[in-house]
């Protein structure tokens, strides 16, 4: 009998290792997967390249996880935010590396990653200071820039229900971008506020069928 | 300076975008300025919003006790979802954009050139740190591009620009910019004035601009 | 008060015009939009370029379009079965235009039209007859062939509920390229059983947001 | 002709494939004879069957007049789902299959070559008309591609080959090949036999094969 649930976010967490690639769900904090978050910074990762769509708010979750040193890079759309000081001031000291992507960019790489393209042409950023440097080409009149996709060794979504099996599905616009983060990573660690029995899950409703999601951790009550 | 005439508030700014768009349209009020918009949009007729964090048909905020932290817009702002509107992730959200599915983009700008080029997304400045978010997706990716902002800048320069001065989002996309003191159509004729403000004359409006007007009569 | 529901097929499939492409959802019998396609008959369309998984089979629906001489060309991943006789027999006649590609080729390339892609290195197919004379890329070790997007003026698709707003959710396997090909047409009309009111369909649970949608056409009974 | 062996059956061979493969893996059937494999799973192990109309968690066939025209797999078989299954739609579902989320694709071969290459799609001949599927997809995507085939066509000629004479489906994709005679793993010094019938000899398997096998003890 297969059983994806874990223990604890830490067990789960515990299998990141130092200078891993670690795409993390959440716009702003919906869909953040801030347990997951603590539980790396419990477990002491250094190193890693981080892609999220933001830097982190405030002194909690993605912030704190930069606060305490573990990131090296970070790959994201929009890194500054009226409290995001703790990024810009590692940012400022030249302590953390930072890749700025159009936020639909980001999305499409990490879609390309999931879904084995080698490269995809996009319409975004063309003749900007973010495609400096990138290959271009004018198709049917209209010119793109070539990105290749994003692929990472981990990645920590949070979710609303899941099963044994990891099917998932999410709440509201907490959804963003779990579903397709979980696609592009080799092993998805998803928390989710409810473990359901094999079969609670709607087949026609599942968002995350269980093949994207490799640890489900139970977040809450014990 | 002529003061016979009031600019325009963003709620009367906003009111003529609303006016604007017809039902059925799917439209994304970005961040500031535009999402005032969502205001005056009147309740009979059946328009979209979109936001790019994965919602479509988009409400108004939330009463007082019943934000929901998963249920936010693109600014990161507590907000509803009207009956038949529905969740999607990140990357159907930017097919929808990319794709060319939004009739309507509203934006904010710190530029806009007599080409339609866009700047809006940095200053450029030593201090300053990048952040694009969705800003050039939609740019290129709306079949119409609006612009809504302040005729001027704070120091009174022209922010409708023969050329670009700052980092330019998006290439040639906007189709109409909506001011304080002026609605102005870009076409390939140039750009061309379809409102002004009352009492403001052409010639002030020009003096106001960096880049040469066209009256609309002469069009 | 926006309503997308139409009153017939033949009201909704009128609007095609000679030439046009068209993607037909459909894989076997399985999401057919066999209603639309018999009025797609009766409209006497000619010169369509189809896109559909397969070309049809026995004498209904896709096959009997072409048997009625609608059809020009048809991209597909799966033409030759045992009951697409019809097809066959055009085929061997020099009668229809084929281009055969990769199922999940084809998948893609209609995704990157839906979604503004100019083009995608994809690495199914390298090597082989469907990549002769195709551009390819060899990136980080792997071979992948440059695959342009598929657009259409229209898209036939069979649902299984819709609202007047055009969302729509599906029935089982009957999913397969509904969702897909609504994103990459002008104009997409979908064939229903049952038409809901606003808000019957959960919003976590729709599959394809109106957006995509423009028409919607309820089949069965009056 | 010696005669001191039997070779596996249809059933003999789903077996032995179906006894590899572990708990917790998602595997698609190729159409034809992999999908009596299906049959050979053992209940007590979670093993995941991914048919690319959209399933995965597909299950056997249903119950006589249970049949649901919207419930088919890839060869268009009535099919069922079991709990805990899920649908989508085809994008989804070959992102999955090309971005290498699929542990194990056992696909039918016309010929497979010593180097991995596989011939499943087309025969080539002026008569055919050519038809893909989900072949080349497959082949390509699967992190493990094993082959399910006759060690020898009806005319009796090899099917493992040094070069492929007929249209290729995918470059070096093969890993493994169970034929009614031999399993024979594909790597990088060789075509290694693991298995053989009862009652033959290695050269006798040999002689049916148009490539040079190894014995596994040399190895």
């Amino acid at each position: 009998m297969l059983n994806k649930v874990k223990d604890s976010a830490l067990a789960a967490v515990s299998q990141i290792w130092d200078g891993s690639t670690v795409l993390i769900g959440g716009f702003g904090l919906a869909g953040q997967p801030t347990e997951l978050i603590d539980a790396l910074i419990e477990h002491k990762a250094r190193d890693l390249t981080i892609v999220s769509n933001n830097a982190g708010n405030g002194e909690t979750g993605l912030a704190l996880l930069l606060k305490e040193g573990c990131v090296k890079k970070i790959i994201c759309s929009f890194p500054r935010q009226h409290d995001s000081y703790i990024f810009d001031e590692l940012y400022r000291a030249g302590k953390i590396e930072l890749e700025v992507v159009p936020q639909g960019t980001l999305a499409a790489r990490i879609q390309a990653g999931g879904s084995g393209l080698g490269a995809i042409y996009t319409p975004t950023a063309y003749g900007t200071l973010l495609a400096e440097g990138k290959e271009t080409r004018t198709i049917d009149g209209i010119n793109y820039v070539l990105e290749y996709p994003i692929k990472a060794d981990f990645a920590l979504i949070k979710a609303y229900k899941g099963d044994r099996w990891g099917n998932l599905i999410y709440n509201k616009a907490a959804r963003n971008f779990g579903p397709i983060m979980a696609t592009a990573s080799s092993h998805t660690i998803a928390q989710v506020s409810e473990v359901v029995e094999l079969g609670e899950l709607d087949p026609e409703h599942i968002v995350t069928p269980g093949i994207f999601v490799h640890d489900v951790v139970k977040i809450g009550a014990e | 300076m002529n003061t016979n005439y009031k600019p325009w508030t963003v709620d009367d700014i906003a009111q003529k975008v609303a006016a604007s768009i017809d039902e059925g349209m799917y439209v994304n009020l970005g961040i500031g300025q535009p999402t005032k918009i969502a205001d005056y949009l009147p309740d009979d007729k059946d328009v979209f919003l979109h936001s790019e964090n994965g919602l479509l048909g988009m409400g108004p905020a939330p009463d007082k006790g019943q934000e929901d932290g998963d249920l936010i817009n693109a600014g990161k702002q507590y907000v509803t979802l009207i009956k038949g509107g529905c969740y999607f992730h990140h990357g159907d959200s930017f097919a929808m954009i990319r794709g060319g599915h939004i009739d309507l983009c509203v934006l904010g700008a710190f530029e806009v050139a007599e080409n339609g080029d866009i700047a809006n997304w940095f200053l450029g400045r030593p201090q300053d740190i990048p952040a694009v978010g969705g800003a050039m997706d939609l740019a290129v990716g709306a079949k119409q591009v609006y612009v809504m902002m302040d005729h001027v800048s704070k120091k009174g320069e022209p922010k409708i620009v023969e050329k670009l001065s700052l980092p330019i989002t998006g290439k040639q996309c906007v189709n109409r910019v909506y001011t304080d003191l002026a609605v102005i159509e870009i076409t390939d004729a140039g750009l061309v004035v379809r409102e002004m403000v009352e009492g403001l004359s052409f010639d002030e409006l020009q003096a106001k601009t960096g880049a040469r007007l066209i009256q609309k009569s002469s069009v």
